[in-house]
């Protein structure tokens, strides 16, 4: 491998985060997702929901200042903010499954050219954590994906056809991973933004499908 | 007044029978029922059916939770929404006798989960969800056409069990929870023939709760016990 | 018509009212049998649910002690007591198809020996008022129905087969009416209690199905 | 913070359009949305597809309700438990006009009523409940077999409004209810496209009403109007 810098995860999450709109009702998967409630919108009103039954959570809690009766899909403490509503678990995916998340943001193993993708089973290992990722997937307006682009030993992460058993067919709509911006198009990846040090040429090459290249591509946008 | 207050969880849990199927609510920590199960593997209970969204070991390790049934081999099946860890790189204990094939496990989605729990309590005999089409957990499974869009038949989940934590009660058995330890607690205390519910405060008499504010009636309750104020860390999740 | 005095709507309801056990959840229909509620078990706790999200409501209030908020499924303002819960509708009729009402208690037009009946809509009518009725009758642990022997110009409506649309089928399991108290049996309608002036001869002729005699028949029992 | 506070009912029913369907809450006299319903008898839209337990006209007939808009025509269509009163002496208002032909019904018993409205705001395609089995309900129906008992399959009851009546609110638009006021203002608010609640109470600020005691979150509701103290009784409901 290169001794390039890809693009960390903080920044990955951040850059999802920009996409959500004035309003919206976003729910963040667990690892990498969970670091978009960090990004802060100085002029939009962002909802986090969570499955287990919150609307309205506000951030993450410091040491010290956690309620015990208050986790995000995570399991990690967050902060009670006004306006705030808790409801059963029913009712929680009740609200997911009649679409009222408008993204939900997801990590992954694969994902493939025809928004297929798969998070929930290794290669090699009987059942897995699906949680509540096929609900997710399924049911909000946006299914938006954060993963490094490669496994660790350097395989393609965003291929032709999942190999993993899936999680949903056909629903992702953009990638962020360490080394660009994705779009999931009717005719595949689309590549929109680039880690800076990279070149088009180098993240086709690790990536397992076509990647067209946007128009307008441009450098990776990190707002902070 | 019947009175459901029980002075131990011993008591509490002292009838299950071998092979119930018992539901534990929790997700992550909060609602975990942490003495009802360090009870029920005192008694010694064998060939539960679980019902839980994990099949335990979520978090802090220290605290009791469902992996304590696990590991000492009492649980025959577990119905979840994980049989592994998030991060493939944790291993659970449910899992490695998972994949021993020394434990059973029926793995569906979180929201599958919740509204077959929910079916159970609300007398619904099937219903069709779109969550899991096109995947595994379709294997077997009725796929259905409603308005150009698939979705899978999915059955009620009963038990003849549910263990709940709840954060207060009247003498009536009208409960309320706190935040997220609500999560499954009020659909398994419908959906069980018999609820047990461990609680963080002392009981209050009836008439102390706002009717608009009860999470659970009384009518789903059959147990209550309250949680000692000296309790240790491992039950009590407090510090 | 004879000037014989039949049972009266008050003791129709006693009579069905004493049939209660102990803790047991009761829901009472439209009319008459909202009228159980008045009867008074020293020593027995009832729960009274109605339909539209109330678990353990109290008495009918007095006039000026209304609570505007809160009334039964008949209508009529009841008073809130100790140990009360509310909930949505949804939640309501989850409670009462998952079967943890005890007893209903429901007004009919026509009950048949096979214990079907018929609640919903008179002849020759358009539509009709089912409310909760086919919900409660499929899902209660006991269906009992307190109605008048007869129509107003004499018809029975204890039949041998509904003639009126069903709102269910082969439910019904005691009927109290003011002639006497009748139990629906897998052979048919049993009389085991009689109103004090009447003969079973007469109670039968005006019965459009066969009437057994209960070996133990007594007159009808008015606690009140 | 988008402000879902509106002055007055005109405004807050001003968009609605010829053919909408509406959810209207309200059982007997609690919930029914007295104000909003007088605001779109003088809006005007008519060919309103109207979804509530009944037709109106139950109880006090001084009171506004959905009978204002059956009477003057604007109703073409409407699905409920009731198209007639429950004494058969007792005519209302759209019993005359359906027994005419001149307005259409869809009658169902109301526990599915309400589990096919709360199947629409739970994203439920379809359902298996035991009410209505072997009676007319059941014509036109699939009837399917679970463990020995057979159930009709029901599908979800959508709308594009629904107009609500709720006791308090705050900014955003969490509700609470009184009692039962509650009925089906829950899963309406999550079953319609856009949410219109008339209050009791002045509105309060985010943050003072108990997270644990909200009823309906705000993210199912869309417009608010508090009603005015000095309403009159006829669509206030108070003595």
């Amino acid at each position: 491998m290169t001794n390039k810098k890809p693009i960390d995860r903080q920044a990955m999450a951040n850059r999802i985060a920009m996409e959500f709109q004035d309003g919206w009702v976003v729910n963040l998967g667990i690892g990498i997702p969970t670091l978009c409630s960090n990004f802060v919108h100085p002029d939009k009103e962002i909802v986090y929901q969570a499955e287990n039954g919150v609307v309205n959570y506000g951030p993450m809690a410091v040491d010290g200042e956690e309620d015990l009766w208050l986790v995000n899909a995570g399991g990690q403490y967050v902060l009670p903010q006004p306006g705030m509503a808790t409801m059963d678990h029913s009712d929680s995916f009740a609200l997911i499954r009649a679409g009222y998340v408008d993204v939900t943001v997801l990590g992954a193993y694969e994902v493939a050219a025809n928004g297929d993708f798969a998070n929930w089973r290794v290669t090699g290992r009987k059942g897995g954590g699906i949680g509540g990722a096929m609900d997710l997937a399924v049911s909000a307006k946006n299914v938006y994906v954060i993963m490094d682009h490669t496994t660790r030993d350097g395989q393609a992460r965003l291929v032709e056809r999942c190999a993993l058993p899936l999680t949903a067919v056909g629903v992702v709509k953009l990638i962020a991973t360490n080394l660009g911006l994705i779009e999931v198009t009717l005719s595949g990846f689309v590549l929109k933004e680039i880690a800076p040090d990279y070149s088009p040429e180098e993240v086709q090459a690790l990536t397992g499908a076509p990647l067209a290249i946007a128009p307008g591509l441009r450098e990776f946008q990190v707002a902070s | 007044m019947r009175n459901k207050l029980f002075d131990t969880f011993d008591e509490a849990v002292a009838d299950i029978p071998d092979g119930a199927s018992i539901m534990f609510s929790g997700f992550a920590g909060p609602g975990t029922p942490r003495n009802l199960i360090a009870a029920l593997h005192r008694q010694g209970a064998k060939e539960i059916h679980a019902i839980s969204n994990t099949p335990g070991r979520w978090g802090d390790s220290s605290l009791v939770d469902l992996s304590l049934l696990v590991q000492s081999r009492r649980v025959a099946k577990v119905s979840a929404a994980f049989t592994a860890a998030t991060h493939p790189s944790a291993k659970l204990p449910f899992t490695e006798l998972y994949e021993a094939g020394e434990i059973d496990a029926e793995l569906m989605p979180q929201g599958t989960l919740a509204e077959r729990i929910r079916a159970a309590g609300a007398g619904i005999a099937g219903f069709y969800t779109a969550a899991g089409v096109g995947t595994e957990i379709a294997d077997g499974k009725e796929v259905r056409n409603f308005d150009g869009r698939d979705y899978l038949l999915e059955l009620p989940l009963p038990a003849d069990y549910a263990f709940i934590h709840a954060h207060t009660a009247d003498d009536l058995g009208n409960l309320q929870y706190r935040l997220t330890q609500r999560n499954f607690g009020p659909i398994m205390a419908r959906a069980a023939k018999v609820t047990i519910v461990e609680l963080d405060e002392p009981i209050v008499l009836s008439g102390d709760i706002d009717p608009d504010a009860v999470h659970t009636p009384g009518i789903f309750v059959d147990r209550m016990i309250v949680i000692p104020a000296d309790a240790t860390k491992e039950v009590k999740n407090q510090r």
